[in-house]
């Protein structure tokens, strides 16, 4: 029974990963928690859903992955160009950015209900078995592709940050933009650059969770604060931290929830957080650097 | 009338392998000033930090107005009277010039929460000495005219000189001045140079410690200097044994022109 | 003035006194909560709850809960006010979460999520809460012109520097986070007695963040600037109800132009409509000295 | 031949005006200095240049019409080194470096450049590793200076270079202008060190309250009575 | 001859005559008539009642066909005479599912648009900010909030006396199930897996496990969650280890259709059994094969035969949906319950007459079925539930109904 929980627990943490990663490149960069990335993640969700039923046969799910990643590109720079290039040019503190996202957030869960209800629409599955088996486990085949999904979407990020060129630059923007323009970078680009990162894993992310718990406005938010907190908890300025905490996340909830209750779980939940945090300020992968003078 | 006031010894500290402070002892006493020099990153300012309590120091003893304050928190130094200037300005953006005064003197402001919420007549009276005392402060600096300005919108050099009269404010028996020349041209540093004086006149008690790379204020002011290197004290004694001293001409100097 | 009317005028009234208080903790000192409707929820349900159980009148059980609130604000305060700030935010939607959660589980007593109703009436619940709203805008605005204000902001500037001015920061954060659940609490027991009945879903983080909108709204360094916006913003779905464009009722828009609004105020006056003006009366002085001297001017002539 | 041409320029901060209407020429290959005392618009003017305030009046660099975007001044070789370091805390010694460079593309150049800023600053190289924001104040302007340097710039602004500096690192500092200068570089440099400044410049203007109120040789300023007043606090007679 | 002209003069006499005599008649005729049409004119004037919906908000897809439905009603009410004459008009309102929203909506209809009397949201949130307020107020509010804590007072079970419930309560749909699965299915062990933060799931899964409790059955796990949770594959994996033979989903379609799948990840097998909120589109946003479901269900609604067909195809075509919806025939009920004590009252816009004659609401025409209310718990005493399952092409199929 450990077993058939632990394989639960790391599936869920994988959906948790997902969404975690997608929050914690923008939080870590841009140093905002992005609220609005559960309504960009619903709002795909709505668009691949309607793009796979356009067609008659459905087009392959690679194709809706990849469409709905282009999308979470397009909504992400929309919803940059409205909400947050201007605050970036007029220098604004990171708190306007954070509150501009709690805006879209409720924004985008407002437009979906008002225009498609609030009712789910299932997603046609796409694996002819939901579930296989190895010896008396049961595994969710959905899962282990988000699993994979988000390992590589992972390992590419923090690759792309902290090998490349542009990770480089990424990070200087985060720390001062002023002066990385000074540098040549155009920083405005950039931060461009990193709202589309976080669009495109809305975008992934917004089919499989269409796909894992059908389609409805609050799909993307109701699992954010998961994702919120896994990104926090992992540490602050590490994305690999996010996805350890993401997948600790899942399997704590899970055997708490098996041996104790879902209600239950809720509470011990944050007394855990609450004493990690006393005993390990610096999350999961961060270090402490003192303060200078 | 030399009561010591403040003492370290044999103060270290490392920041990973680089040891940024070692054994550094020095003294001082009320009413003198004493520098310290030294060539960039030889751990001046992680000295004040240690001094202030900024940093935990990983060895020795620091001895403040009679008292071990080793174990001492920031706060509590602070309040014990130790004043401090940091290198890079950091006044509050959100105040103005005379409520940054204000502030040093807000943490014994006499007044509780409870007669705050209530604006009860003591407050009143508290906020008309606080305030009289940070604009006679500022008066001092001849600054008065900016009480009621932004800290942003001066320039740096007026910023300088209002982290001073925010740090003289609460009467501290030991002022930190970490750099408090540097942006200032020659004409506004011989103007800081009488000011120090001016300050050291008013307040007789006052032990001032002064980090600084003009090397024409250092030497008027200062009785006393200690020349670091690597975190080691390479020179301490008067301006004139420092002056030619070929060590400190050799590490920090250079030919002078 | 109809029932209508005054139920509305309660309402703001609680909305306003809970942006007040975020206004002296995020505002002042710069704690960034998601978390003050759960004390609302504490308020609320602590009061009407023990009162019904024990059957003691619900003002001294009021007094109970907002001393709960205390407490519990200063457990949560001790751990996490030592850490950076983003673990605040976070540590206060995980106990908001956790407050919701217990309601569920003490099911027996609150009665879970069908919610806690027959709440007793109180007849001059409009007089209370406009009594407690003036006694908490003194307050707060008291708070920012004295020396706690003025602490408050330096921490928010440069916590470092405060510290080298003997300021304590960490006590000072928990006082002013505590005063800020207390009040909360205090909004939270009235508004049980405006709806006479109390469910877990109106405490969730959304209503904490929607203090935390208007509060940014009005202008992060401005007291009337909360106020207003919070007056305002509340209204604003109720006005809104009425109003028909071509054709169609804005009843189920009322969210999106909400929203909208929102962004256009972030986008074009970010510091908020106020900034960091306050709204003072003394315009109001200037003009009528300047009536009592053309008065006394035209006298003279006369002479 | 001017490098860059400036001509009417002005710069408003909010409504007040705090440069007005300036007109300043730099010569190709030359140090210029700019003096002045506290707010009185020298940060001001780099920063104009840079693009990194809002500015009137017409920049010519070689000829033609300076853009107003600052990463695109970058690109074209004007380079500014900031007032108050301003390094990337957070970021190591080496990475800050190599953002200097962020507009070269060539990585064998890159490294070669790297070389030489270690070579001009030992320090640095021992400290390559160190977050940035943790360098002690002088260490974090050397940074800042190698980061300019590191852009290949063919007009060099240095704001302040030697604030917080050690005086033996100051006169290494100023030796180390002269040899930029010798590689073809123009300089542009604002300093409270008025004599030090002056003395090793080919052309200096003394800006107060946002005006031009003289321009020369650096020799003329420095033999200026009115300038040995203000901004040496000497008299003529004691430089010589 | 002068003849015509005698004549004409005659006849000008009796024209003048009969002429001051039609005047007379004229104008007796006209002021009686004027006396009528002053009273007509009186009773002209529309009755106005309220209706509080979730047209926006989390419950918008029910709220918004509820609102359809009493509007609907009240159109054909007045399209055939209205009530004695006097036409009807109704103000809806949207509460967002807020009990705030909800407080200030029922404020404004109650003190602004003096309404005479409310139809109710489907959930019972809102609707139970008003318990004390229509009392008093005397407005009464007829609705399909189905929990009892809406119209009773769970402490002494006493009725609420302005609050009336139009449907089955959640309670006696439970017992509906219950009964169905023990009796014809020969079902005793249960399980349930709901959503506790959820008023609608709590208020059937309960007292379902009472009613097998107390007819001999056997609740062998009660698993619960919360909104904020997405995964019920711990929850899942305990009931398969306890081995029901059928398990109670009593949630919203959404997070019953998630159970449904977890359930079956996990390799349960059994019955499942649902709540109404599992008809169409459920099998639309399940992923695992449908078998051996069986839910309730309020009206048989695509059953040509049945009652309610014509007013679910005319929702269906009026809002362009492909599944009916039970929620367009709640609108109506609520309508029929109220407007049927409107047509007996004396004055039907006063308040405690109109609570009066609810209370005696006896063999009401509904949109299916009559409908008559218990005066002790203010809920119907005489409506069952159908249970329905899906056939193999997943359409809606009526199996029984259940009498109360
Ligand atoms: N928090 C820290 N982490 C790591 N290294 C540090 C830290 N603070 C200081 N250092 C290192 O310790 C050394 C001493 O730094 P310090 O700031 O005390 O120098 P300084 O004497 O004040 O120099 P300057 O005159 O240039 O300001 C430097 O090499 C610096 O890089
Ligand atoms: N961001 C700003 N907003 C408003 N005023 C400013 C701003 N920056 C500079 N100023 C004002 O513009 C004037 C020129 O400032 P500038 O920084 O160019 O002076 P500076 O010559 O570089 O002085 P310093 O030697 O102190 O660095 C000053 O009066 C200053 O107060
Ligand atoms: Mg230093
Ligand atoms: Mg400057």
């Amino acid at each position: 029974m450990a077993l058939q929980l632990t394989i639960n627990g790391i599936s869920i943490g994988a959906i948790y990963a997902l969404i975690a990663v997608g929050f914690a490149v923008v939080f870590n960069i841009m140093r905002f928690s992005n609220f609005a990335h559960g309504g960009m993640i619903s709002a795909c969700a709505f668009i691949s859903f309607f793009f796979q039923r356009a067609f008659d046969p459905p087009p392959p799910f690679f194709v809706t992955v990849l469409f709905s990643a282009v999308c979470g590109m397009g909504i992400a720079l929309l919803i940059d160009t409205l909400g947050y290039r201007r605050i970036r040019l007029k220098n604004s503190p990171k708190i306007y950015y954070f509150l501009m996202s709690l805006t879209f957030a409720i924004l985008i869960e407002q437009i979906l209900t008002v225009f498609f209800g609030t009712d789910i629409y299932g997603f046609p599955s796409v694996f002819k078995s939901q579930t296989f088996e190895i010896g008396s486990m049961i595994f969710k085949t959905m899962n282990i592709v988000i699993l994979a999904v988000s390992v590589v979407i992972l390992v590419a990020l923090v690759w792309m940050i902290n090998k490349t060129k542009i990770g480089l630059a990424i990070r200087a923007v985060a720390i001062n933009a002023d002066t990385s323009r000074l540098m040549g970078i155009n920083s405005s680009v950039i931060v461009t650059v990193i709202f589309i990162i976080a669009g495109v894993l809305a975008g992934v992310s917004g089919v499989f969770l269409g796909v894992q718990y059908g389609v409805f406005p609050s799909v993307g938010p109701s699992m954010m604060l998961k994702g919120f907190i896994a990104s926090i908890i992992g540490g602050l300025g590490s994305l690999s931290g996010a996805i350890f905490a993401a997948l600790a996340l899942g399997l704590i909830e899970m055997f708490l929830t098996f041996f104790i209750g879902a209600t239950e779980a809720t509470v011990i939940l944050f007394g855990i957080m609450l004493a990690f945090l006393f005993i390990r300020p610096q999350g999961i992968m961060g270090i402490i650097v003192e303060d200078k003078a | 009338m030399t009561e010591q006031i403040l003492k370290t010894h044999n103060l270290s500290k490392a920041f990973g392998g680089v040891c940024a402070v070692k054994d550094f002892n020095m003294e001082i006493n009320a009413g003198r000033i004493r520098g310290i020099i030294g060539p960039n990153g030889a751990g001046k300012t992680t000295i004040f930090n240690l001094l202030s309590r900024i940093y935990k120091e990983d060895e020795g003893t620091i001895e403040f107005a009679g008292q071990d304050v080793t174990s001492k928190s920031q706060i509590e130094v602070a309040r014990m009277g130790l004043s401090r200037t940091f290198q890079n300005t950091r006044l509050f953006v959100g105040l103005n010039v005379l409520d940054n005064v204000k502030v040093a003197l807000d943490h014994d402001g006499k007044y509780s929460l409870f007669s705050a919420l209530f604006k009860l007549p003591f407050r009143n009276k508290q906020e008309r000495m606080i305030k009289e005392k940070a604009m006679s402060c500022l008066e001092l600096l001849n600054l008065d005219e900016f009480a009621k300005l932004s800290p942003s919108n001066l320039s740096y050099g007026y910023q300088r000189r209002v982290e001073i009269a925010r740090a003289l404010a609460n009467d501290p028996k030991v002022l930190m001045l970490d750099e408090p020349a540097a942006g200032l041209n020659p004409e506004e540093t011989s103007m800081l140079m009488d000011f120090i004086k001016d300050i050291q006149a008013k307040y007789p008690n006052l032990a001032i410690l002064v980090i600084e790379h003009r090397m024409e204020l250092i030497m008027n002011l200062c009785d006393h200097i200690y020349v670091q290197d690597s975190g080691l004290t390479i020179a301490e004694g008067t301006p004139a044994e420092i002056q030619s001293n070929p060590k400190v001409l050799a590490a920090y100097l250079g030919e002078e022109e | 003035m109809s029932a209508y009317q005054t139920g509305l005028i309660v309402q703001i009234s609680i909305t306003i006194m809970t942006v007040v208080a975020v206004f002296a903790m995020t505002g002042l000192a710069g704690m960034f909560s998601l978390g003050q409707a759960a004390y609302m929820a504490v308020g609320a349900y602590v009061t009407f709850v023990l009162s019904r159980f024990l059957d003691i009148p619900y003002p001294i059980t009021g007094i109970i809960s907002i001393l709960i609130s205390i407490l519990l604000s200063w457990i949560i305060a001790v751990p996490t006010l030592k850490l950076r700030r983003d673990y605040f935010a976070l540590i206060t939607v995980g106990f908001s979460q956790m407050i919701l959660a217990l309601v569920l589980l003490f099911e027996d007593f609150t009665r879970g999520s069908i919610g806690f109703s027959k709440i007793p009436r109180m007849d001059n619940l409009l007089l209370v809460s406009l009594v407690g709203l003036a006694l908490i805008i003194f307050w707060i605005r008291n708070l920012k012109y004295s020396r706690f204000g003025r602490m408050c902001i330096a921490l928010k500037n440069d916590e470092i520097a405060a510290r080298s001015f003997g300021i304590d920061v960490y006590h000072l954060k928990i006082k002013i986070y505590v005063l800020a659940s207390a009040i909360a609490s205090f909004a939270g027991i009235l508004m049980a007695l405006r709806n006479r009945v109390i469910t877990p879903d109106s405490f969730g983080w959304a209503q904490s963040a929607e203090m935390q909108i208007f509060l940014f709204f009005g202008g992060t360094n401005s007291l009337t600037g909360a106020i207003l916006s919070a007056g305002g913003l509340k209204l604003l779905p109720e006005f809104v109800r009425d109003v028909t464009l071509f054709g169609v009722s804005m009843q189920e828009y009322r969210t999106i132009i909400y929203a909208i609004l929102i962004i256009i105020v972030i986008n074009f006056r970010p510091q908020g409509i106020l900034g960091e003006k306050e709204i003072n009366f003394k315009w109001l002085k200037n003009l009528y000295r300047r009536f009592k001297q053309s008065i006394l001017k035209k006298n003279e002539s006369y002479d | 031949m001017n490098i860059l041409d400036i001509t009417g320029l002005r710069v408003w901060y909010d409504k007040i005006e705090a440069i007005h209407c300036v007109d300043l020429k730099f010569e190709e290959g030359k140090i210029t200095a700019i003096i002045g005392s506290n707010g009185a618009g020298k940060t001001t003017i780099i920063n104009a240049i840079s693009g990194m305030v809002k500015r009137d009046g017409q920049l010519f660099y070689k000829g033609k019409l300076l853009t107003d975007k600052s990463h695109k001044v970058v690109r074209e070789g004007i380079i500014q080194v900031p007032e108050g370091r301003r390094v990337f805390a957070g970021l190591t010694t080496e990475e800050n470096l190599l953002l200097g460079a962020y507009s070269l593309e060539n990585r064998k150049e890159i490294s070669g450049l790297l070389q030489q800023q270690y070579a001009l600053f030992p320090r640095l190289e021992e400290r390559k590793k160190q977050d940035a924001g943790t360098l002690s104040g002088g260490e974090q302007q050397m940074l800042a200076i190698a980061r300019g340097l590191m852009a290949k710039p063919q007009v060099l602004m240095l704001d302040e270079p030697s604030l917080g500096l050690a005086p033996i690192i100051t006169n290494d500092v100023f030796n180390k202008i002269t040899t930029i200068r010798e590689q073809g570089i123009t300089v542009i440099l604002v300093e409270q060190n008025a004599k030090k400044s002056l003395s090793i410049c080919d052309h200096a203007y003394v800006i107060e309250n946002g005006h031009v109120v003289m321009e020369g040789s650096g020799d003329e300023l420095l033999h200026n009575e009115k300038v040995a007043h203000a901004y040496l606090s000497t008299t003529v007679d004691e430089i010589e | 001859q002068g003849e015509p002209a005698e004549v004409a003069e005659e006849v000008e006499e009796v024209a003048e005559e009969v002429g001051e005599e039609a005047e007379e008649v004229a104008e007796e005729v006209a002021e009686e008539v004027e006396e009528v049409v002053e009273e007509e004119v009186e009773d002209l004037e529309p009755i106005v009642i309220g209706s509080i919906q979730d047209l926006s908000g989390p419950a918008s897809i029910p709220g918004q066909a509820n609102a359809w439905g009493a509007e609907y009603a009240v159109q054909v009410i007045n399209e055939n005479g209205g009530i004695n004459g006097r036409m009807l008009e109704i103000i809806t309102l949207d509460c967002k599912n807020d009990l705030n929203e909800g407080i200030n909506a029922y404020r404004k209809l109650v003190d602004e648009h003096e309404v005479t009397a409310i139809i109710g949201p489907p959930l019972s949130n809102p609707a139970s900010g008003w318990v004390e307020l229509s009392e008093e107020d005397q407005v009464p509010i007829v609705g399909h909030f189905m929990d009892e804590v809406c119209t009773t007072d769970p402490d002494t079970g006493e009725a609420y006396p302005y609050m009336f419930l139009a449907e089955p309560s959640c309670s006696s749909q439970s017992f509906a199930i219950a009964k169905f699965a023990m009796e014809e299915l020969g079902l005793t062990k249960f399980a349930t897996l709901y959503n506790t933060g959820n008023a609608f799931a709590v208020a059937h899964a309960k007292p379902f496990m009472e009613y097998v409790v107390d007819n001999g059955g056997e609740v062998v796990g009660e698993e619960t969650f919360t909104w904020a949770d997405t995964d019920y594959s711990a929850q899942a994996l305990k009931i398969v280890q306890a081995a029901p033979e059928a398990v109670f989903l009593s949630d919203y379609v959404n997070q019953a259709a998630l159970a449904y799948d977890f359930l079956r990840d996990a390799g349960y097998e059994g019955v499942i059994l649902g709540a109404n909120t599992l008809a169409l589109p459920f099998p639309d946003l399940v992923k695992n094969e449908v078998y051996d479901l069986y839910y309730l269900q309020n009206y048989d609604m695509l059953n040509p035969e049945a009652g309610g067909y014509e007013l679910f195809t005319t929702h269906m075509e009026d809002v362009g949906t492909d599944y009916p919806k039970s929620n367009a025939g709640f609108g109506w009920d609520a309508v029929q319950v109220l407007v049927a004590a409107m047509r007996k009252a004396e004055d039907p816009t006063n308040g405690p007459e109109l609570r009066d004659l609810l209370e005696q609401t006896d063999g009401v025409e509904l949109a299916e079925r009559t409908i008559t209310i218990d005066p002790a718990t203010h809920r119907p005493s005489n409506m069952g539930m159908y249970i329905a399952d899906y056939d193999e092409n997943m359409q809606i199929r009526i199996l029984t109904y259940i009498e109360p």
